[in-house]
């Protein structure tokens, strides 16, 4: 389609530039006296038909996973089905946090058999869904793992990280109130045994984990690494990032991991929503079992009213105000149950073949492996040129210029539900690339919604409104 | 033949195509490509059984349906407002619904646009200049209030000072995100509903850092010393950080008007259902802290051909640049629900809001006095301009709230003689019905 | 976004093209005896990601009410609210057609409710909803018409039809069985009334009329009309394609009209759909209401049985199947209630008003007046070409060449639903094509998804199918 | 501030915007714009109260809800398949479900390309070449097929023979598709369900101009003898017009195989859910007859860049082309319909939709043999082969429906002693429940 231009100076007017007014507020209309009121109130005015019209417009300027490949490596962009938002959209999931438990069993049910799958599937004893995304099941995590030391007595300070993990972990133990302890990477990507065992100390509370890594490596050691942690009195935390790498192939409660969690919106397919919502649950052994957040969900054999909420013992408390991203967790189920034991093992099967695939057709570097479901390539240009080039073939770039382990890292995932052709057009984007001169890419890309962004420019000048826009305009 | 009616039904790949992709990669089968030590392998089974999209679709329903049908008058923080028919149909469109975090921005115009739009209405509602474009909920929001209190001051101060009757909820929240912090919680005192100014005004001194108020409160409650509040805490060298929620904002007293150093609450309150108390929190601050804002923000820069384009920007706030020394944890925020939530308040517009709020005003004045005509009723029971809610006294509350259950309804029950209800447009048409209902329960 | 072009030779592979696999059928797996089955089927063969993103980029080369302006002359493309599909998606809408009249009384009533609508807005006496669209409307009105004058023991052979009217109204007539007699337009672009007087004979069953005209002039002699037909012993009928200009203003039945058909896919906003489904109710008067098709829907004393399909004395028979298009019905009965009279009123009010400043706007000449809802502009170049040029501003053209009273017609509706800037941006695009020169006007559009397609050669070498096109690419 | 509070709320004028236009226009009022004789003016009111979209989705919610909740058995003509959720979503997306007749082939290459799947997949399915791209049903789609005889007939037969049980409606609509024509409809009798090929013989003269026939039967027989049909029809010099649905037509015999020179039928049992009858006309015929199809064809060609492109074609055959001259009157169709039904063939791909026809095949056989064993129940009646249903004799059939109402049920009572059931994979579980129903009701 054409694209309506409006006029050369932007793609889309926003919405207040298309219509907007002044509301007075207060006054003899309102339903408080004047002065518990603010003034006035100036906002878009527009109507139904404008609105879709904007939106549907703006929509075409973005770019989701039914638009094409979106191997953006860690981040697990699979297929969304939508009979998941059917679930989610039915009446009956919508119901108020406060409900008498009696009133909402079939919730409480379906939240019990999530955390069952959950514990299932990661191979864990307990599991709360209530954390609202993966960073906030790390802070969560943590947390249990710092009631669990400070429960036996021990004053822990320390929470071990690899270089190579996602810069979550070190927040979220930062947040936790944690001093964090980076670890550099191994030779062959993965963690060093020896510095480790030279990092741990009566001081570490736990050691922070992806498995496969971010290089998409198996840390084959894990047991060893279970056991210096655990020598040294510490626990094993499992970054879920990169689960999807082992559905049904290994458990992380079987590598000895006492806790982790799940993000449901790269393994089990609910949607990233542009950036959010997603859920992060947590699992971990029956030891910590009884620090998890408040409340859970347990089976009851009470006539009538089968399931019900329960603080844990020791609970940290909460994390989030309710019970987390309830639509997310439904649509999780949904997912799980459409799967089952066959699909979930085929979904690591085909992920990983597709990322072996995938590199096997690139004329990059692929430095370590043998990887699984995802693989770093090294660019010989700039990583992020690379990228913006890779848009100008149709296709979403993979993540770029990380983990540092690779220079000029690009972190490519594809996930299992591409195939072989979409595949070979993503390697065609890849090897078209490598091809074309510096000044191609450096100007790239030239078939985009935008052209590219000055995005120096915008952190010099922070223009975060429509008003501090109008404001800068003006000068 | 595809093999999507035995393995995952949504890996697209034939038999031969496995074939023909395995041999590319020069291995014989797909568990060769497993680099895992046989001690961890797993052999078990999850022993979840595969079903048709049909069957989940039945099940999930089925399950769903045995949540009772009640007409809910609930709220304390979390609230039913309509969304319009077209917020669902466009937010679902894939390139909104399935995109990820916009790191490409030139292929991400689109979401950009709509949550520096989304920025932009919260920049209006609360006068602050700086608003983030989402955190998980209204509790989550306010521990990162108190969090970015504890980067930025340089008093000495250590208390966050909470309202009393704060949901016990969100303190927990508050408290988990404290802990990392060298901030302790603390509370002041309430009087018929709102906050005691006499009381906090004694408390306050150079130990507080910051102070926390809402409105309306969580009983539904203006609170109609604003500015005093924030006349206290500046007073006394502390934040002010206002807790109060989307709807609310388009009528009371404007927040950077009262001294608001924070804005923080539930956004969610517009654009979503109640979803089991899924959220938006809302975030907005003054300029002064723009470098210490946790979550995402979206800025306006232009494109190679000069045109207006968007970026997420000031990422060196962020965990995937400064690591442990990053504003905060979040990555996965709510970023479609801040989508739903813009696209609502544009859907009503400036004169829709208003009268949205205003009616949160005057209907629950009007439950109220309904209610309070029944014998045996008293509502409502703080003298004050309430916002959707308010309590109502009844002689056994707890058993009052099952009667009414059992007559398809539900309202909170506080403790043992009072009730709280909260009205909204949702529920407006069951009011009259409420009231027969409770004239049976007392 | 740039568009995934996967080869130079398509914008986008057919299904077939994708994957595709042969399944024997019959055998020992079979249901069936082999003597009763196929040999095999072959079919495309893909997944659920494949076959969403296929579609999803088929929509992307679809404009759509929510893209841009749709000013579609007689076409009446107006927004089509959402919610009128959360409605028609409700389960308790989607009951099979034998059910027990007890059993869907909520169906009934519904009709019913719309039944009545219909009949006050259109003026008319009684209303069958069965007809699926204009054309099996005008079918059905004229079945009705035919079958009043063979009651009243008159064999009328002809229907008299403007030469500005809808082809529909030509080839439906003639379906019925009659033969048309065409009347030329008068010279004010409305019914000549001596031209009229000379056409109608006691052979006349019907004049059929659309008011306003495809011109959008208003038939002002419209009570002359009447008499002329109506003394000749013919019957008026009222194509319903234009009323949206009329809405709350007058009344078909007010006029004189007999018969009439709703175009709810145009009026009502129900959506195109592509090119349907839509429906088209007839209203008659009391006269004719004993012919009307069965069943109809009439209300009943009986307790808990209060509406009941029954047939009108000396009904027709049927036009469909079952009820017609029952969702789309059930979406128009939304938007209807939705407006009530003042959205109704104003909705005409505004959609004369749109149309009226559109054409103040362009720099065109726009022959005969005054106009309503639709203007007839003349271009200077070939109409034709002046709408492709049109494409490449981002709109959809009017309807071109057509009527014939208007040289190079260029036929413009643009609804109610567009604002004032979205109708300068027409008008923009209208007058930008004036000033270009013939070479880029005759190779528009340029900006498209597709480029100008060869329509000769389509049909000079039909191909059909997927098969007829692998054939003839092998020759 | 807007007034789609006051007038349409789909209208964006504000007063000023009205104002401003009406000036540009040159009127003073909107009044003035309309040019109607005042004794036809309209002064009255329609009594239709304008609504919020919010009452009236409950109002029709409220309304639809007075329909009993019944497990629906019912077929004859009009069948239930799952829907895949994948179809609804993209679909509804507005790019389609809103655009228009693909008149500007350049913006509408994503219908016409949808379309043109649509033919491709009836013409592998029925074996002739031409597929249009929709009639309005199964009842108009023969009502068609009749008209396009009349036009094609060079010898002299006027009569349409169509089998003694075919559904009246269908009967109906036919009869006044053939009013405007010489032809004529008598009927040929049936024998245990299928053709009574030797009183068809002995029927078969030169002045059958169109023999029809159904595979499966109103009563869900298969008709064994398709290709004698064939060749009856084609020694009498008649056309042979089959009447089929789009999922049979996996599983039996390829209609261009036996003779059949058009096929009609309901498309829409796949894509559609029962919708109250809302259908789909399937429509096929032989190569010569390509410039007399009725509706709308897609074809391919190419565009400037010589890239393959699909427009609309043929279209001399159309009314608004050819007017009273032309091969229909129809011209809004089910383009959307057909739309959804090719994306529920692909989502089934060719073994899905080789396996869903046999299911119906073995679903219909094991709930006959299910309620056979029922006490005063025989099932299936016919000596057939069934499809999705079949008929079971009981004492009092009107009866033993309205018993089976009252436990939830739909079925069909035919006559005094038969009910018809049907029974596809939509309520395939609920085929015990039906059994033990049944038990209670004869």
């Amino acid at each position: 389609q054409a694209r309506w231009t409006e006029d050369e100076d932007r793609y889309e007017p926003l919405l207040a530039e298309k219509r907007s007014t002044t509301v007075d507020v207060g006054g003899t209309e309102s339903a408080l006296p004047e002065d518990l009121t603010r003034d006035s109130v100036t906002l878009p005015d527009l109507s139904e038909p404008e609105l879709t019209r904007h939106y549907t417009r703006l929509s075409a300027m973005n770019y989701g996973i039914e638009n094409g490949p979106f191997p953006l490596g860690s981040c697990t962009m699979k297929y969304n089905p939508s009979f998941t938002e059917d679930v989610a959209a039915l009446p009956s999931a919508s119901v108020h946090p406060d409900r008498s438990q009696a009133s909402v069993q079939g919730t409480l049910e379906l939240l019990y058999r999530l955390q069952e799958y959950l514990g299932r599937i990661g191979g864990m004893d307990a599991v709360t869904v209530q954390p609202p995304a993966g960073a906030a099941g790390e802070f969560t995590g943590i947390l249990v793992a710092k009631a669990y030391h400070d429960a036996n007595g021990n004053d822990r300070t320390e929470v071990i990280i690899p270089d190579s993990a996602h810069g979550t972990n070190f927040a979220s133990a930062a947040l936790a109130g944690y001093d964090v302890v980076s670890l550099p990477g191994g030779e062959d990507g993965r963690v060093d045994l020896d510095a480790l065992s030279a990092a741990v100390s009566e001081d570490t509370a736990a050691l922070m984990l992806t498995n496969p890594n971010t290089l998409g490596l198996f840390e084959r050691d894990i047991t060893e690494i279970a056991d210096i942690v655990h020598d040294a009195g510490g626990l094993l935390y499992y970054d879920g990032a990169n689960l999807n790498a082992l559905l049904g192939r290994a458990r992380p409660g079987d590598m000895g991991f006492d806790v982790m969690h799940y993000n449901v919106h790269k393994t089990f397919a609910t949607p990233h929503g542009g950036g959010g919502p997603g859920a992060g649950p947590v699992g971990v052994t029956e030891e910590l079992a009884e620090f998890l957040p408040e409340p859970r969900v347990r089976q009851t054999d009470e006539h009538g009213n089968d399931f019900e909420l329960f603080t844990p013992e020791r609970s940290i408390g909460r994390v989030h105000g309710y019970q987390g991203n309830w639509l997310v967790l439904l649509k999780a189920y949904a997912y799980i149950a459409r799967l089952g034991d066959a699909g979930l093992r085929d979904a690591s099967a085909k992920a990983v073949l597709n990322a072996n695939y995938l590199a096997s057709q690139i004329e990059y570097e692929v430095p370590f492996g043998p990887f699984h479901h995802e693989f770093v390539a090294s660019a010989t240009n700039d990583a992020a040129d690379v990228a913006k080039r890779m848009l100008d073939h149709g296709v979403h770039p993979p993540t770029t210029k990380w983990p540092e382990a690779v220079e000029q890292a690009l972190m490519t995932e594809p996930t299992e539900i591409e195939n072989r052709r979409t595949l070979d057009q993503l390697a065609e984007a890849f090897n078209a690339v490598t091809a074309e001169d510096e000044n191609t890419i450096e100007t790239a890309p030239q078939r985009t919604a935008a052209r590219r962004i000055d995005q120096a420019a915008a952190a010099r000048t922070p223009r975060l409104s429509w008003q501090a826009l109008a404001e800068h305009d003006k000068q | 033949m595809t093999n999507h009616d035995t393995g995952s039904p949504f890996a697209p790949h034939t038999p031969s195509e496995t074939a023909a992709m395995l041999a590319a990669v020069g291995v014989d089968s797909e568990e060769e490509l497993f680099d895992i030590p046989e001690n961890v392998l797993f052999g078990g089974e999850f022993g979840i059984t595969r079903r048709s999209e049909q069957s989940v679709i039945e099940e999930t329903t089925e399950l769903l349906g045995e949540n009772d049908d009640l007409t809910e008058f609930l709220g304390r923080g979390h609230y039913d407002h309509y969304v319009p028919s077209w917020v669902d149909h466009i937010a679902d469109r894939s390139e909104f619904l399935t995109s990820y975090t916009q790191y490409q921005p030139e292929i991400a115009q689109g979401f950009l646009q709509a949550l520096f739009e989304y920025q932009s209405i919260l920049v209006e509602l609360t006068g602050l200049p700086i608003a983030n474009c989402s955190m998980y909920d209204a509790a989550t929001a306010l521990g990162e209030a108190a969090t970015l209190t504890s980067r930025v001051r340089t008093a000495t101060g250590e208390t966050v000072l909470v309202p009393e009757l704060l949901d016990a909820r969100r303190r927990d929240v508050l408290e988990n995100y404290v802990a990392g912090t060298e901030l302790n919680v603390e509370t002041y005192p309430m009087n018929d509903g709102n906050a005691d100014l006499t009381a906090l005004e004694r408390r306050m001194d150079e130990d507080v850092a910051l102070l926390y108020a809402e409105t309306p409160t969580v009983r539904g409650t203006i609170e109609e010393q604003l500015s005093e509040l924030g006349r206290l805490a500046h007073t006394a060298d502390a934040l002010f950080c206002l807790g109060t929620d989307i709807v609310a904002l388009a009528l009371v007293e404007e927040p950077a008007g009262v001294g608001a150093d924070m804005v923080v609450g539930e956004a969610g309150s517009l654009g979503l259902s109640t979803s089991y108390g899924m959220g938006l929190g809302l975030f907005a601050c003054r300029e002064q802290f723009l470098r210490q804002v946790p979550g995402r923000l979206v800025g306006a820069s232009t494109d190679e051909t000069d045109r207006r384009a968007y970026t997420l920007t000031l990422q060196t706030r962020e965990q995937h640049i400064r690591r442990e020394r990053a504003t905060s944890n979040i990555c996965t925020n709510q970023a479609w629900v801040a989508l739903r939530t813009a696209m609502c308040v544009a859907s009503l517009g400036p004169d829709g809001l208003v009268e949205l709020a205003n009616d949160c005003v005057s209907g629950a004045r009007e439950l109220a006095d309904r209610l309070n005509a029944i014998d045996g009723v008293t509502a409502p029971v703080h003298d004050r301009h309430h916002f959707r809610e308010f309590l109502a006294r009844v002689a056994d509350a707890p058993d009052v709230r099952k009667r009414l259950e059992t007559r398809g309804f539900a309202v909170h029950a506080i403790d043992d003689h009072h009730l709280q209800v909260c009205t909204t447009e949702t529920n407006a048409d069951e009011r009259g019905r409420l009231c027969t209902a409770m004239e049976d329960a007392v």
